[in-house]
């Protein structure tokens, strides 16, 4: 193979059609000066199909074969084969953005299924058709308090135990806003509600909860801090995903002007931390919504279509005054999570997120049962993960957890986190027994 | 005939259980509940009511749709691809390999010196990009306020200088269609943090004084910043990092063909020169003698990603760069330009700048852009981008790309001037063979229904 | 619009070159040649002109159209079950294993004592039986010379009679559409090698009689074979095995779902009783206290197969058998059942006979049964087998199956009754609405061009 | 869950529906006398989807990894992504028979193409939709020939090298024909051509010999055989594949009245024997012709169109006097070898074709180079395979292989067989490095 095998053209094409444009050769079509054109030596070697596979496959199978109870944001449920079949249809696969929606109804149909669905696990009024993941999505929601809130403040209130890589993203995208980052104290891996109301002041725009919070703790009181935030005129955004939706506290209902999360724990398996951005506000944000939006309207025979809308809020559109960068976003993903939903559907939903709870208080069980460990170490009702206290050194214990096969997050020196879901709970009894094993 | 929403299908209304206390849970949840061979009709369905690639042709300018070659599929579904970004990356040397390996290859395509696969998509990539400008600036004490960018570039530009605090300043382009260098040389200033360029521009242009450019925001202190939307048309004939520029960002989505779809997921990977590189975001892989390792620099900016991007993304472009090596990647370019090329010199359309490379911008003279693409539609091919960029009147900026072969780029100009030899009512009334005929744009933005709760009793 | 043919799009020409003689090679080879973009283009399409049960309702009886789930298909697509058909059974535990849990299976569920898996579809499968048959007649020293088959039974059945050196003995049905006793009784004879009798029968219906049946045979030294076409109406309700069956063949691909695009592949495995057991092909797997193993039989007959049948077929089956469990195989049936029933209530069409269990004849009366179903192409509905079987005029033989819903139903019966409310007229263009509109069958045979070379000069 | 995960119906649709029938459950409707009414009881417990593949992934996983260097009647090629992409559509994946040929032309189509292909490789007018594999189509290709042979015999004439299966297939085939296979001498893994001349007599209707080979040898005097065939009055019917086909000598022209063989080498991977009946034969036998044949015709606006055609040779019109029993065929894997083909080009088939030669006389002088074998053993051009001469046992050699990884057959006391293609052709210097280890 001397070319690319995507290009379809026959010498006597490719002469034809320089024939055609007057060019000698391709050469003499790139009008690009010498001082800077390149030789195309990458040293990058040209793989064939099957040696590119056996060469991938033996890479990856580097990786060890470690059962994971690892969770803090990036979370596995069983995705049934049908998502994958129908996901990967070519026409969802390969296609783009909707520029011409009288042939692109079907994906557009879609995304407008897809927003459907967060709008009733939110009880708000408007999802958009993706952002890249939960962290992104938390800093376009804290730019969105920085341009609906008047108040002038500048203070973006987190949870101290925001994961890093959220916190980090966070202060990225409020940097040039000019808003800055603080946090409040928590317990019991949840808002500290008098810290949190001693810590909201009138420069506060946004204040931020999650539940489940990163150490799988149901946050109790969000009404709570819904009304904290409200009382001083901040945003408040809460982080969940639509698994813990199924069953939690509707947003809505406790006060939440925005939601945010990782939609991903619904269409995608374990991938790297890849994810897919929630993003769902109140209808009266619907003009400074980042990221694009599906609606339905008509054709000229009056049947009902679809179409991105509001696109004047778009940076293609709007440049420097759009609501957002975003342009490529997550649309397959967001395909893949409606898939995932409709195919479990409200009662499969609720169980999936049922089990959650269960498998995890479980396992702490199980695992508090052991001399040397205790869990969950923080007082709340868990979802999916938990915080394992032990005797010996965390990272001790997970060394050899690691080496029996399984793998946990180390949190602090006597501190493990340990996750749990439909997609590793067969092997839950084993990790059991592989920590009294290694915890003793 | 349309298909209805799942939610004109059926639906199901439950309670939560008793795994929780009530006052932690919600009421109830109303949800769609087809079986699963419902479900698979419905999507199949849908599929079936959607352009893809395989579908057609697709030259939407500054799109880059190429073919997604599904070899790149089955290596990216690979068991051993599913892992947790919060494993040690001791245990996970294949996924650090393969992420090491493709920083290297992007580095070698850019001529850039470092490269972060962070950033999850193009315009996540330009956002790196101006944070890591800002952080040098920053550490060298300076306050730069400015983003120059031409009046052509992609929105995209613009939207990111603001999102990172920049005042944007933007630059008119000269009569050739290029730079004006007596605009850049007035408009650079002491406040200029950087200058965000399109090479080949969004006329398919190359920049000749790419040189002159890079010297005089280099003089003024400002950096050259390199949008890879672009960079289909240069493969193995130039790099961004030998034409001056210091930082660029990839759209593997566009360049290495990893399929998007309906939108998305991409890729942005960012490449700087070697002085820019303490600045990349953490983490990053680095090789060392026993393996691979997860390195974090001090200078970090901070991240754009909660964890490492879009992994399965990277997959694909690895495999795809990897599949094509240096021969196929020099002549994706070299047949995207001699498509571009010989496509234009077949449709009735004036072309007014040039010469171009992987794209063109046509105009449709008299016809209204818009008008003439809903038209092409029914004659079974996807028209180019309408009306941008604005330099161009009724522009129909075109991309044909390297897949297609000389046959299917006859047929495509067949339909250009099918669509321009229509009558303006019949354009107008385009188009009349598709599944939906011509939607009302208005009404959806004037009275939004986004959701299907907000379609109630319609 | 159609489709070009591959080979009018792009073929190419080429000699062999120098790695043997030229006294061994032929002179040149002409083929198509696309390139990866348009094969995939080329397929797509063609894959959007055709009906499968993702796109809709697909009630042919006698076909049991059932959704084929993917989750059958990523587990045949485990690298593992990949292995060469030569290899030891030692080296290969996982593929004998499964097949020796597809035979227990298998015998549970036909309430059979022994099965092979080797015949590599339902006609393959009728085949191996009646060699069963004839093998065991042989040991017997026996030479009977006829099967009995009813003549409302599959064409296979004949066939597969005649295929193995048998006379055929048609079986009028009897005016309640069942076997009539008093026929079977003096059709029955020293010749009888056996009868091979499909339960439900083709309109439907159970035989009542089935143990006064199959006394008559084995009183006259007969055999009593099974045709598993109607299966799906019998799970966990009754089973061959106990209704004095001796021979019988699963029709996997129906029975259990497997995937059969376009006519193919299925799988045929045949159960028997104890005493036939010896006379199933070589070679079956057995388990022992060590694991499986291939054993072979003195007493066997000769193959079916070259290998051993459509094995990914039968992982498939396997697969779907242990999705389902008892409770699932069992609802399967009653649900084919019940939408059976609930359909022919719901449709303008007079059925004959009954009570009929998971498919039904209609008669489509004065109208032309083959015409209603081309009208029915109109209306987004794949229609029934027609004109068969002959004991009802104008028949239209419906199994909806288990996987419809209500809704479905009651779409397909407005498609029934659709197409009977058009005029005779309206029926005779029809369809109107298809790719293709009707297509001349008999121009078809009495001209044939088999071959796109046969086409030449068209 | 309790019922079916595939039959979509409530609770309140059940009810309903047998509300409509008018029966109070669905055992009602069942028309089953007692005494074999069955309880339902199988025994087979039902699996989530989740542990389905847990289940039998682990249970696959129990098959040794070893690198096959096994051919002998089944063959790997590498198939390309595109294709199992493209095949596993589900339109072609779940449909089935063309019987409604204005809903199917898309899979009608891809058959037209199949056929084509065929009779292009093979030079003959005629080539069918597809039996199982090459056994039954031989057995089917002697029915033929007893059909349309008006000479009285009863023999059936094969290789005495002929794969057991094949001969095995072939003897039940023609049994209620009341023919019988005998078989003629081979030399150097080839037809002896003066014995063959012998062996033909007036009895003999049919004639088979295959290129290449079991042993991998390809037949040097192919038009003998079929002028020997001629002058019996008997049908010369070849074996052969499509790759070999596409290099070495034209069936039609070296006499061949019928062909058949294994498609499946284009399409399939290695699965366990599964194949694809390669039938092709004149046109003048074309009302005897097996299996289904698609033609062309045109549709009421003439427009060209396809069609099942000529089905009055089948069983479900023609019943006992069908050319043929068979139904269900192997349509599906038809397509794949379509799409293999396509993908392939003429230039990629003759290149696939060559390499089979190439790669096999390399690894066979290599081997040869080792103290303690010879290969190739036949004194011919070997396709894909060759004999390997042992002075160890064989047996003892090949379980030392299996030791190291390899697989190959054993088919003499002295005798291995090896078989080398583009699928396993990395592996064939580790294959030889391994004989070295354990043949000396």
């Amino acid at each position: 193979m001397s070319g690319s095998p995507y290009a379809p053209h026959t010498d006597a094409e490719t002469a034809a059609m320089l024939d055609a444009v007057g060019a000698a050769d391709e050469a003499e079509l790139f009008d690009i000066p010498d001082p800077v054109a390149f030789d195309g030596e990458f040293g990058i070697e040209s793989r064939s199909e099957q040696a590119l596979r056996r060469e991938l496959s033996g890479l990856l199978a580097e990786n060890d074969d470690l059962t994971e109870f690892l969770g803090r944001g990036h979370y596995e449920h069983y995705v049934p084969s049908v998502v994958d079949s129908l996901s990967k249809r070519s026409e969802f696969l390969t296609s783009y953005t909707q520029y011409q929606p009288e042939i692109t109804q079907g994906f557009l149909q879609a995304l407008f299924e897809y927003q459907s669905m967060l709008v009733e696990l939110t009880g708000l009024e408007i999802a958009n058709c993706s952002m890249y993941d939960a962290a992104t999505a938390l800093g376009e929601a804290a730019l969105l308090a920085d341009r609906v809130r008047s108040a002038d403040g500048e203070v973006v209130l987190v949870p101290e135990t925001l994961r890093e890589g959220k916190r980090s993203v966070l202060a990225n995208y409020v940097d040039g806003a000019a808003l800055r980052v603080e946090e409040y104290p928590t317990e019991e891996g949840t808002a500290d509600i008098d810290a949190l109301d001693d810590a909201v002041g009138e420069e506060t725009v946004f204040v931020y909860a999650e539940t489940p919070t990163v150490r799988g703790c149901i946050e109790p009181n969000l009404a709570g801090i819904g009304e904290i935030a409200d009382a001083a005129g901040a945003l408040f955004c809460l982080g969940s995903d639509p698994v813990a939706l199924s069953i939690l506290e509707e947003p809505a209902s406790v006060g939440a002007d925005v939601v945010v999360g990782e939609a991903g724990v619904l269409g995608l398996p374990a991938s790297y931390g890849m994810g897919l951005g929630l993003f769902a506000c109140k209808e009266e944000f619907l003009r400074q919504v980042p990221g694009r939006l599906v609606g339905a309207s008509e054709d000229t025979e009056g049947t009902r279509a679809y179409t991105l809308t509001l696109q004047t809020r778009e940076q293609h559109i709007r440049k420097q005054r759009a609501t957002s960068n975003i342009c490529t976003n997550q649309a397959w993903v967001a395909l893949r999570a409606a898939m995932h939903a409709a195919y479990l559907g409200a009662d499969g939903l609720v169980d999936l997120a049922e089990d959650c709870v269960t498998l995890a208080q479980d396992l702490a069980q199980d695992i508090d049962d052991i001399v040397g460990l205790r869990a969950p170490v923080d007082d709340r009702h868990q979802f999916r993960e938990f915080v394992v206290g032990t005797d010996q050194p965390a990272q001790a214990v997970a060394d050899d957890l690691e080496a029996e096969g399984f793998a946990v997050h180390v949190i602090g020196q006597h501190r493990l986190q340990v996750c749990v879901t439909d997609a590793n709970a067969h092997a839950a009894d084993d990790l059991v027994a592989a920590f009294e094993e290694v915890a003793a | 005939e349309n298909e209805p929403l799942l939610t004109e299908k059926r639906s199901d209304t439950v309670e939560p259980g008793d795994a929780l206390p009530d006052d932690l849970t919600r009421d109830e949840l109303t949800l769609p509940n087809p079986e699963e061979p419902e479900l698979a009709r419905h999507y199949t369905r849908l599929s079936q009511m959607n352009w893809s690639i395989e579908s057609g042709p697709y030259p939407l300018g500054s799109c880059t749709m190429k073919y997604n070659p599904p070899v790149t599929e089955d290596v990216a579904a690979d068991p051993n691809a599913a892992v947790h970004p919060d494993r040690s990356a001791d245990s996970i040397q294949g996924t650090v390999g393969l992420l090491a390996g493709l920083q290297d290859y992007l580095g070698r395509i850019g001529g850039m010196d470092a490269v972060t696969l962070q950033p999850p998509a193009g315009a996540a990539g330009e956002f790196t990009g101006i944070a890591v400008a800002r952080a040098y600036h920053r550490a060298n004490g300076e306050d730069r306020s400015e983003v120059l960018i031409p009046s052509s570039a992609h929105g995209t530009n613009f939207a990111t200088a603001a999102l990172a605090g920049y005042d944007v300043v933007e630059l008119p382009s000269g009569e050739d269609g290029r730079v004006d260098m007596e605009a850049l040389e007035a408009a650079v200033s002491e406040d200029t943090a950087a200058l965000m360029l399109t090479n080949p521009n969004t006329v398919g242009l190359f920049e000749r004084d790419i040189e002159a450019i890079a010297d005089v925001v280099h003089d003024a202190g400002g950096l050259l910043y390199y949008d890879g939307a672009n960079l289909n048309a240069l493969l193995g004939r130039a790099r961004p990092g030998d034409m001056g520029f210091d930082i660029m960002h990839y759209n593997v989505h566009k360049t290495f063909a990893t399929p998007h779809g309906g939108g998305g997921p991409g890729a942005g990977p960012v490449g700087v020169t070697e002085e820019l590189e303490p600045y990349l975001p953490n983490p990053r892989v680095a090789e060392t003698g026993s393996g691979y390792e997860l390195v974090e620099s001090e200078d970090a900016i901070e991240r754009v990603h909660g964890f490492q991007g879009n992994w399965l993304v990277l997959v694909k472009a690895y495999a795809y760069i990897a599949r094509l090596g240096d021969s196929g990647l020099a002549d994706a370019s070299a047949k995207s330009v001699l498509n571009a090329n010989y496509l234009a010199g077949q449709v009735d359309l004036a072309v007014p700048y040039g010469p171009f490379h992987h794209e063109f911008a046509a105009t449709a003279g008299d016809a209204a852009a818009a008008d003439v693409a809903k038209r092409m539609l029914d004659f079974g091919v996807h028209p180019p981008t309408t009306n941008w960029p604005e330099m161009v009147p009724e522009a129909m900026l075109t991309e044909p790309t390297e897949i297609e072969s000389k046959q299917s780029l006859d047929d495509l100009a067949a339909a250009f001037d099918a669509a321009l030899g229509s009558t303006a009512e019949e354009r107008h009334d385009a188009p009349s063979r598709t599944t939906a005929r011509r939607i009302d744009q208005t009404n959806a933005a004037r009275d939004p229904r986004l959701s299907w709760q907000a379609l109630d009793g319609e």
